[in-house]
């Protein structure tokens, strides 16, 4: 019996490894619906895996490591039991070199891990590390309330360019709900409020995600690396729709983008009128 | 000899007649025998049975969440029955109060209460061979406190919204304002009144750990002849009474703002529910801090008692020394040092100042150190040693095992970058259930078990017991492993129906899966709850040391009469001297006189 | 029964009492507790730019906090005294030093209370305090809303709601009878009506923008201190564009009560902005001065204070649960002396606890005290 | 004492497997007749429209219940038709039933037909077998009987039901959480409409708002929805609001007899428990009741039929004006002018805090003044008027959307229909207005201040706390 347990408690770890094997090919890994596949869509999520993974393999040979010491440990200690085998365990205190050497061997792999990403993180969050893209101005202010994402672009000027972003509403400005659009390949940011609880701005195809805390505004910048439509939807709870915060971020080339703009401008303005072809352009008279 | 064999020990030369008349004799009133009891064993025995049957009710709301997640927007069983309109479907707001309140109880209510209030009240006065604690009213204070916070809990179900569902975190604005959420309401106010209560008995407990610690200490018990269990308590003590004060703080702020009119955490110019905007200037990310400076160390509150406990079940158990007494005392001094500092990793993508984050990931990712070292150590105890296979030894073995897999998971979540990604998905949901159920229940079933006798004089079931183990390891890891992917495929936690969004469509099977597997191992805690009670009147009758362990409580009699034990202990060496080659057998209690001229009282069990 | 089997032969651990030993301990807790409360200070302190520091404004009495200080450290001091008498057994030196600290706690919390009173009557109270103009002109909108329902609520007790009661008060006033004069109770149901039509015109006033702040000032100032219901229905009442000015309130002048009370004519500026002249002929009904029931006292004077309600949250939080601990400390000390001459050596312990928790509460204000009175103002000398 | 235990504890596992039961959903109006006639009222709904788990749809409804109609044309083959689709509403997959409404009759009893794929280019419809009747050209077929209802049944149990309640009466368990109440289909009344006033909802508007949500409202967005799954929602809505329509008329009608209140009276006045039973049986036999029921029924799809007509919606008769100075201020001009009175709802300065918001109204069904001070809708739930200064406009931000508003109202609320009031430029100058009113300054006395044209971009705010 005391065999079977030791096989029970190195099973496990043999079906724990086995599953995260075959876990990518059974879609049980990082999210493919995007246009990537599981490959993060952005450079910037690119390095992210790659720590996930340093840091994956690392934990795997330490778990691997122990699981095995561990079911040596198991076998032998089972043995040692066994009928006519009357010799007493061996009878120590621990050893001061092995307690030396597996707090410093960890300690160096961890703090490496550590100081490893630093780099990353600023990128991420330190306003000066942003890239240089991003210090025109953000694109669109994204408010967050309960339970939907509502989404404010300034206004097209006179030149067909989107005007910059101002704190405060501009009559000029376009409004969506759920559908966030920016130009692929180039890093972008936007505003992040909230309108009620606190939120969380979650982008997983990019690994982007930031609380949306009542009271500030937050710039994230975030950079699609393919076009397409990737999925965003909100991370902290924030009351009993959290589910339902389902929204789109559409990455798409930068005609494509002002296209959206102008139809945005277009189907806001409409005035329910059917255009007939004598009139023209209808009137954009919110655009003042 | 030195195998431990619970079918062939045998009743030992103290009778437990005579032990059972020590205990209960005093006192011919039922109520200061039973319920108000300032004998710590009896406040032990209360805490221990009130937890379990809080087990219950945590489980019972996690199988409500599985449910919902496997069957979404299907009739529930039990909890539907609240919504025959619906068909039985439970809205949404139903399924966030569900994981509100399995986390509120299980943290609350059983981790810390079963951990600190059973186990430390039953032990610590035992393992260092004091009479009692050193304030019993106010122990037996801290158990009745529990109540005040069990009824603020109930009445938080009794509200409406049916129970508070701003989270465990409870973060502001959803729990400051009453109309962010149907269980914000007064659901939430008797919420922060239950978690007072449970504040101020851990409060209490832990002054009157730390007193009892300090100064009631049998002769020759010095610091470092103190077994594990008690350093453990001992540090748990310390943080609690130095972390909690800050959340009760935090608690009573909140309360003020939601029923005073205070505006620490409420920003102005919020507009929830179509109300009007609120006034204030205060900021939410204050009560995060405030929260998780508490929260981060009560992680460990959550944790330390256990690691103590099963280094001293698995030194007996494997019939040898602990493995690096002393490192092991100070990993866990650097544990909760650590502690203090790392509560920020909660708040990673909160918006606090990045370089913050900078501080806090290297303060987290050097937590797993001293970690490693105890699991380091464990597997060197058991190197070498004989095994014993049984119920508490099986529980050990996971403890450690599961404990491997919490410590590593935890240190992706360490790492800011990759936490952007996985925080607040299912990898984490994933992580501290390795850590709080796989580590610290098993260390507790493995308890239950080992002090059982010390407990009622009698050992619980060995059959039931391994039954009991071998489908809850099943159903834990069925359950819990696979929820490391779903956080790698992004599924955030907290979602009462993921498959809304299409990336996620594909993890239901896996979900029916887990839920399987929940109800294979919620149902499979009845067998627990039976073995103790059916143990408790009719399992086999043990004497003071059915275990042949070291420690002081092995010396008093099963269960231990009123002031524990006949005379005083004198403490002689450490707790771990097993399979001393210099000793006939191979145990070697702590109170024996030393064999030889020259080791005295003044040996120090490490080196 | 802590010693069933005896004293340990040789004792382990640090050589103070359990007691003492677990007070020690309490006081760490303790100080957790006020950190986080001073930390939550510090942090709203810094994070919020324009921190109100006006004293003027935020009512700090910075006197009462400096007697406040001096006055439990005078006490902790007496406690010391106290508990060296109970050493050398001096026990009704004890009890003196005892009852003069129980003294001075009263004093703090007089002084306490007077302070808190002096925020109390300026509405410094959190979740109360206009951040900004509109703000405030809504706060003298809510105020004289809840002053006016409360005045109708007396006239007409009962649990009708506030529309019905108004009903039935319009009902009740009658023209009174060719020659009598207007009974009192009529001229407070007239009185009531002004103020329900002020009320109801300052509420269309500022949710029209038709005020600024300083409007809504000036009128509180001089308008409602002396408003007179003028109710009449002579011709000479009619406006230039014709419109009826049955109720007309505006405000009097000294001069112009004292040609009311002559019977002598003179000229009304109404609120309405029209300019009425008011023959004593032309009346109908006596004019009744506002007298009668004002209201006008009793609205706060409205204020704009930026970080306001953050600002008053801290100080009661802070100050209240020190008050409360002062509480405790005081009730350990009632205790003692509870005890009158039984007071004896077995209360030594716990007369150095309780001393140790008031030196504990001490050391708390004089914390809080430079945080909350002498901070704001250095920094608004900075 | 060792039975004693085991018995203990299969007793209480047989308790909680017991709890397990599934529970009915109450998918009827559940207000109060007398029991004899809320059976009469259930047992006829349910005929007509079935109940959630077994919808029954009643062929008169105007509702696309199924996937698609169609007529099979020239060139059919046993198992191969070439079928004119007058607008699938879904895919049609593989396995979907096929059913014969009109031109061959198909023996009865004979195996369900069922596709094996249709090619939708070349209009092909192949089944898995012949049907047991060869089809003949000019052939009624229907597509999926049902499948669009049911389809809708289960979305709407899973994004719906909860706030609008199973049979959608706004009564869902979180409905009373919420400050501006989930809408109640039962009065077949939507609020933000595209309809010309008095007339009920085009199906376009109920999908606005699943797409866009209601701003300010716990109604959100749908907007990423499949049209297939927002269509079936809307068919599902449209359903309900039917069903509960013609139950709440059917209820209305009764009440006057029969509602617990006048039967109690009745009974005072001398009558008999078993008279007015005898007599509402003889009444339903004589059919007196169906007949008035039918009638009302009839109208009501005959609203909802004249809702989707071309002419239903409003279309302006003129272009909006420039949104100029002089427009705005005209505008504003007739927003406080006493012909229109905006200011007794909304406010001088659009706030929603004008002189209705504070005084007693009138209820509009019963004539008597309200509990309370303040405005009310027509399902008694009390409303604010809305603060134009927001920016947040419930039926949608587009002029159109607003001109709508003005030309007929919001139904259900007192927000009436201006449309004959004014003439074409006026009701834009509304508009123009309105959509100025958020960027207005709210200073006293400066009126309409525009905003400043954009010059600097919005600084990025710190972070750092």
């Amino acid at each position: 019996m005391k065999r079977f347990w030791c096989l029970f408690f190195m099973i496990w770890p043999v079906l724990a490894l086995y599953v995260c094997w075959i876990a990518p090919s059974m879609g049980w890994w990082f999210p493919f619906t995007g246009p990537t596949g599981m490959k993060a869509a952005s450079p910037l999520g690119e390095r992210i895996d790659d720590l996930f993974y340093m840091i994956l393999y690392i934990t795997t040979a330490t778990f691997v490591g122990t699981q095995i010491a561990l079911g040596y440990v198991l076998f032998k200690g089972a043995a040692a039991t066994d009928e006519g085998n009357t010799e007493k365990a061996w009878y120590s205190h621990g050893s001061h070199n092995l307690e030396v050497i597996w707090t410093i061997v960890p300690a160096c792999v961890l703090l490496f891990i550590a100081l490893y990403q630093m780099d990353v993180w600023a990128q991420y969050r330190v306003k000066d590390s942003f890239p240089s893209e991003t210090k025109q101005g953000a694109i669109a202010e994204v408010t967050a309330r309960q339970f939907e994402w509502r989404i404010r672009y300034p206004g097209l000027g006179p030149d067909g360019k989107p005007l910059p972003l101002m704190p405060e509403p501009q009559p000029t400005d376009l409004y969506t709900v759920n559908d966030l659009h920016a130009v692929v390949g180039k890093a972008v940011m936007i505003i992040l409020e909230t309108q009620d609880v606190q939120h969380s701005f979650f982008l997983p195809e990019l690994r982007v995600k930031q609380d949306a805390v009542p009271g500030l505004d937050i710039p994230v910048w975030f950079k699609a690396s393919k076009s397409g439509d990737y999925t965003l939807l909100c991370a902290e709870l924030c009351g009993w729709g959290h589910y339902k915060m389902k929204a789109r971020m559409v990455a798409e080339t930068e005609d494509k983008y002002l296209e959206f703009l102008q139809n945005l401008t277009k189907s806001q303005n409409y005035d329910g009128v059917p255009e007939t072809p004598a009139e023209g352009a209808p009137v954009a008279s919110a655009a003042e | 000899m030195s195998t431990v064999d619970p079918a062939i020990v045998t009743t030992g030369g103290h009778g437990h007649a005579d032990d059972h008349g020590h205990g209960h004799g005093h006192h011919g009133s039922f109520i200061s025998t039973y319920v108000f009891s300032t004998d710590h064993k009896m406040i032990g025995k209360q805490f221990l049975i009130t937890t379990l049957l809080m087990l219950m009710v945590g489980g019972a709301l996690a199988l409500g969440v599985r449910w919902q997640l496997a069957f979404r927007w299907e009739a529930m069983p039990i909890f539907g029955q609240l919504f025959p309109a619906q068909g039985g479907q439970i809205p949404p707001e139903f399924y966030t109060m569900l994981v509100t309140m399995h986390a509120s109880v299980m943290i609350f209510l059983v981790i810390i209460p079963i951990l600190a209030g059973a186990f430390g009240n039953f032990l610590i006065p035992l393992m260092i061979g004091a009479d009692d604690m050193a304030f019993p009213i106010l122990n037996m204070l801290s158990y009745w406190f529990m109540w005040p916070a069990i009824f603020c809990f109930g009445a938080s179900f009794l509200s409406a919204g049916y129970g508070a569902a701003g989270g465990w975190t409870s973060y502001p604005l959803l729990s400051a304002l009453p109309e962010a959420a149907p269980g914000s309401g007064t659901a939430q106010t008797w919420w922060l009144f239950g978690l007072t209560f449970v504040g101020f008995s851990s409060m209490m407990g832990s002054i009157n750990y730390m007193t009892t610690i300090i100064n009631m200490r049998a002769p020759g018990m010095t610091l470092f002849r103190m077994p594990l269990t008690i350093w453990a308590m001992f540090i748990t003590a310390i943080l609690q009474s130095f972390a909690l004060p800050v959340l009760t703080a935090a608690g009573f702020m909140l309360v003020a703002d939601r029923m005073l009119g205070t505006c620490f955490f409420i920003p102005s110019g919020i507009v929830v529910n179509d109300t009007d905007p609120t006034v204030g200037g205060g900021q939410p990310l204050l009560w995060q801090h405030l929260f998780w400076f508490y929260s981060h160390p009560a992680v460990y509150i959550m944790l330390l008692p256990a690691m103590g406990m099963v280094s001293d079940m698995l030194a007996c158990m494997s019939r040898k020394p602990i493995f690096g007494y002393k490192p092991m005392v100070y990993s866990m001094a650097a544990i909760a040092g650590l502690g203090f500092i790392v509560w920020g990793h909660h708040m990673f993508t909160s918006g606090m100042n990045p370089a913050l984050g900078m501080t806090f990931m290297v303060s987290t990712v050097m937590i797993a150190l001293p970690s490693a070292v105890k699991v380091f150590n464990w597997i060197g105890t058991m190197w070498g040693g004989r095994l014993v296979f049984n119920t508490v030894m099986l529980n050990c073995i996971a403890f450690v095992s599961m404990f491997i897999v919490g410590g590593l998971s935890g240190i992706f979540m360490a790492a800011v970058p990759v936490d952007i990604y996985i925080h607040d998905t299912y990898f984490i949901v994933a992580h501290f259930h390795y850590v709080l159920f796989g580590a610290t229940l098993f260390g507790c079933f493995a308890g239950i078990v080992f002090w059982f006798p010390k407990m009622y004089g009698r050992l619980m079931n060995e059959k039931l017991g391994k039954l009991h183990f071998f489908l809850t390891f099943i159903g834990f890891n069925g359950t819990f492993f696979p929820m490391h992917l779903l956080g790698v495929s992004g599924m955030p936690r907290r979602y009462a129906d993921p498959y809304l969004h299409p990336y996620l469509e594909h993890l239901l099977p896996m979900n029916q899966f887990m839920t399987c597997c929940a109800i294979l191992m919620g149902f499979s805690q009845f067998i627990l709850l039976f073995n103790f009670f059916y143990s408790r009147q009719f399992g086999p009758k043990c004497g003071r040391n059915p275990w042949n362990a070291n420690g002081l409580e092995w010396t008093a009699p099963s269960p231990p009469g009123h002031g524990n034990f006949e005379s005083v202990p004198i403490c002689h060496r450490g707790p771990y001297e097993y399979s001393d080659p210099k000793h006939s057998e191979d145990f070697w209690l702590q109170t024996d006189p030393p064999a030889k001229r020259g080791e005295g009282p003044a040996t120090v069990a490490a080196h | 029964m802590a010693q069933t089997h005896g004293t340990t032969s040789v004792k382990m651990g640090i050589p103070i009492s359990r007691a003492k030993l677990g007070m020690w301990l309490f006081l760490g807790t303790e100080i957790m507790f006020f950190t986080a409360f001073i930390g939550t200070y510090i942090v709203c302190f810094f994070g919020s730019p324009g921190w109100p520091t006006d004293t003027h404004q935020t009512h700090i009495n910075i006197a009462a906090g400096g007697i406040n200080t001096f006055v439990l450290i005078l006490s902790s001091y007496f406690v010391v005294v106290a508990h060296e008498a109970m050493g050398l057994r001096d026990f009704a030196k004890a009890r003196k030093f005892l009852i003069m600290t129980m003294v001075l706690a009263f004093v703090f919390l007089g002084i306490k209370t007077y302070e808190y009173k002096g925020k109390f009557d300026h509405n410094i109270l959190p979740g109360k305090i206009a951040e900004d103009d509109f703000q405030a002109m809504d706060n003298v909108v809510k105020a004289m809303k809840t002053a006016v329902e409360r005045e109708l609520d007396s006239l007409i007790p009962g649990t009708e709601k506030p529309y019905e009661k108004q009903a039935a008060l319009n009902q009740k006033i009658t023209e009174p009878k060719a020659g009598e004069a207007e009974s009192a109770e009529q001229r407070t149901y007239r009185a009531w009506q002004g103020w329900n039509e002020e009320f109801n015109r300052l509420r269309t006033e500022v949710s029209g923008n038709k005020l600024t702040l300083k409007d809504v000032e000036e009128r509180l100032e001089t308008g409602y201190a002396h408003t007179i219901i003028v109710d009449t229905k002579a011709p000479v009442l009619k406006a230039a564009d014709g419109r009826d000015l049955t109720h007309v309130a505006g405000t009097l002048e000294d001069s112009q009560i004292e040609a009311y009370k002559a019977k002598q004519p003179f000229t009304l500026k109404a609120h309405t902005g029209e300019t009425v002249s008011i023959a004593p002929d032309n009346l109908v009904t006596a004019v009744i001065p506002a007298e009668v029931i004002d209201l006008g006292h009793e609205i706060h004077h409205p204020f704009v204070m930026p970080y306001g309600n953050l600002f008053a949250s801290c100080y009661f939080l802070m100050t209240a649960f020190h008050a409360i601990h002062v509480l405790v400390g005081m009730t350990m000390f009632a205790w003692l002396l509870m005890q009158g001459s039984a007071l004896n050596e077995t209360w030594s312990d716990f007369m150095e606890n309780a001393g140790l928790y008031w030196h504990f509460v001490d050391l708390v204000w004089i914390f809080l005290f430079p945080l909350l009175y002498i901070l704001p103002g250095l920094m608004r000398a900075v | 004492m060792r039975s004693k235990l085991v018995a203990l504890v299969l007793c209480s596992g047989m308790l909680f497997v017991c709890g397990c039961g599934r529970t009915e959903p109450q998918f009827s109006y559940r207000e109060g007749l007398s029991p004899r006639v809320q059976e009469y009222v259930r047992t006829t709904v349910d005929e007509k429209f079935g109940t959630p788990h077994k919808i029954r749809v009643w062929d008169k409804l105007p509702i696309q219940a199924h996937t698609a109609l169609a007529t099979v044309g020239e060139g059919s083959k046993d198992n191969s038709l070439v079928v004119d689709i007058s607008g699938a509403s879904r895919p049609i997959e593989p396995g979907t039933e096929v059913v014969w409404v009109g031109g061959t009759i198909m023996p009865r009893g004979s195996a369900p037909v069922t596709v094996e794929a249709f090619t939708k280019d070349k209009n092909l419809l192949s089944l898995v077998a012949a049907p047991p009747a060869a089809p003949k050209a000019g052939d009624k077929i229907v597509i999926g009987p049902g499948q669009t209802l049911t389809h809708g049944r289960l979305l709407y149990a899973e994004h719906c039901q909860h706030c609008h309640g199973v049979a959608g009466d706004g009564q869902g368990p979180t409905a009373p959480y919420l400050n501006v109440r989930p809408r109640d289909y039962r009065k077949g009344l939507f609020k933000f409409t595209s309809t010309k006033e008095g007339m009920k909802a085009h199906r376009s508007d109920l999908a606005r708002v699943i797409e866009d949500g209601i701003p300010g409202t716990y109604m959100p967005s749908f907007k990423l929805l499949k049209p297939e799954e927002s269509h079936a929602i809307i068919e599902y809505v449209l359903f309900l609001a039917m069903r509960g329509e013609s139950e709440f008329q059917m209820n209305n009608l009764l009440a006057s007899d029969y509602s617990d209140a006048s039967v109690a009276n009745r009974i005072k006045d001398g009558e008999t428990q078993e008279k007015v039973i005898e007599e509402f049986v003889t009444r339903v036999k004589e059919g007196e009741i169906d007949e008035e029921v039918n009638q009302r029924n009839e109208k009501m799809i005959a609203d909802w039929v004249s809702a989707q007509a071309e002419d239903a919606v409003i279309v302006p008769k003129e272009k909006r004006n420039a949104s100029d100075e002089e427009s705005i201020k005209r505008g504003r001009e007739l927003y406080l002018s006493g012909n229109l009175n905006c200011v007794a709802c909304h406010g001088e300065s659009g706030l929603g805090d004008g002189v209705q918001t504070y005084s007693v109204t009138k209820n509009t069904d019963t004539g008597k003044d309200n509990v309370e001070p303040g405005l009310y809708d027509t399902w008694g739930n009390k409303l604010k008027p809305r603060n134009l200064r927001l920016g947040m406009y419930r039926g949608g931000r587009r002029p159109i959307d607003i001109y709508a508003r003005i030309e007929a109202g919001i139904k259900g609320t007192p927000m009436p229909a201006f449309g004959a009031k004014l003439t074409e430029q006026q009701k834009w100058d509304i508009v123009n207005y309105v959509l100025e009113l958020p960027h207005e300054l709210r200073t006293p006395g400066t009126g309409v201040a525009p905003a400043s044209p954009a010059t600097k971009p919005a600084p990025v705010a710190t972070t750092a706390h």
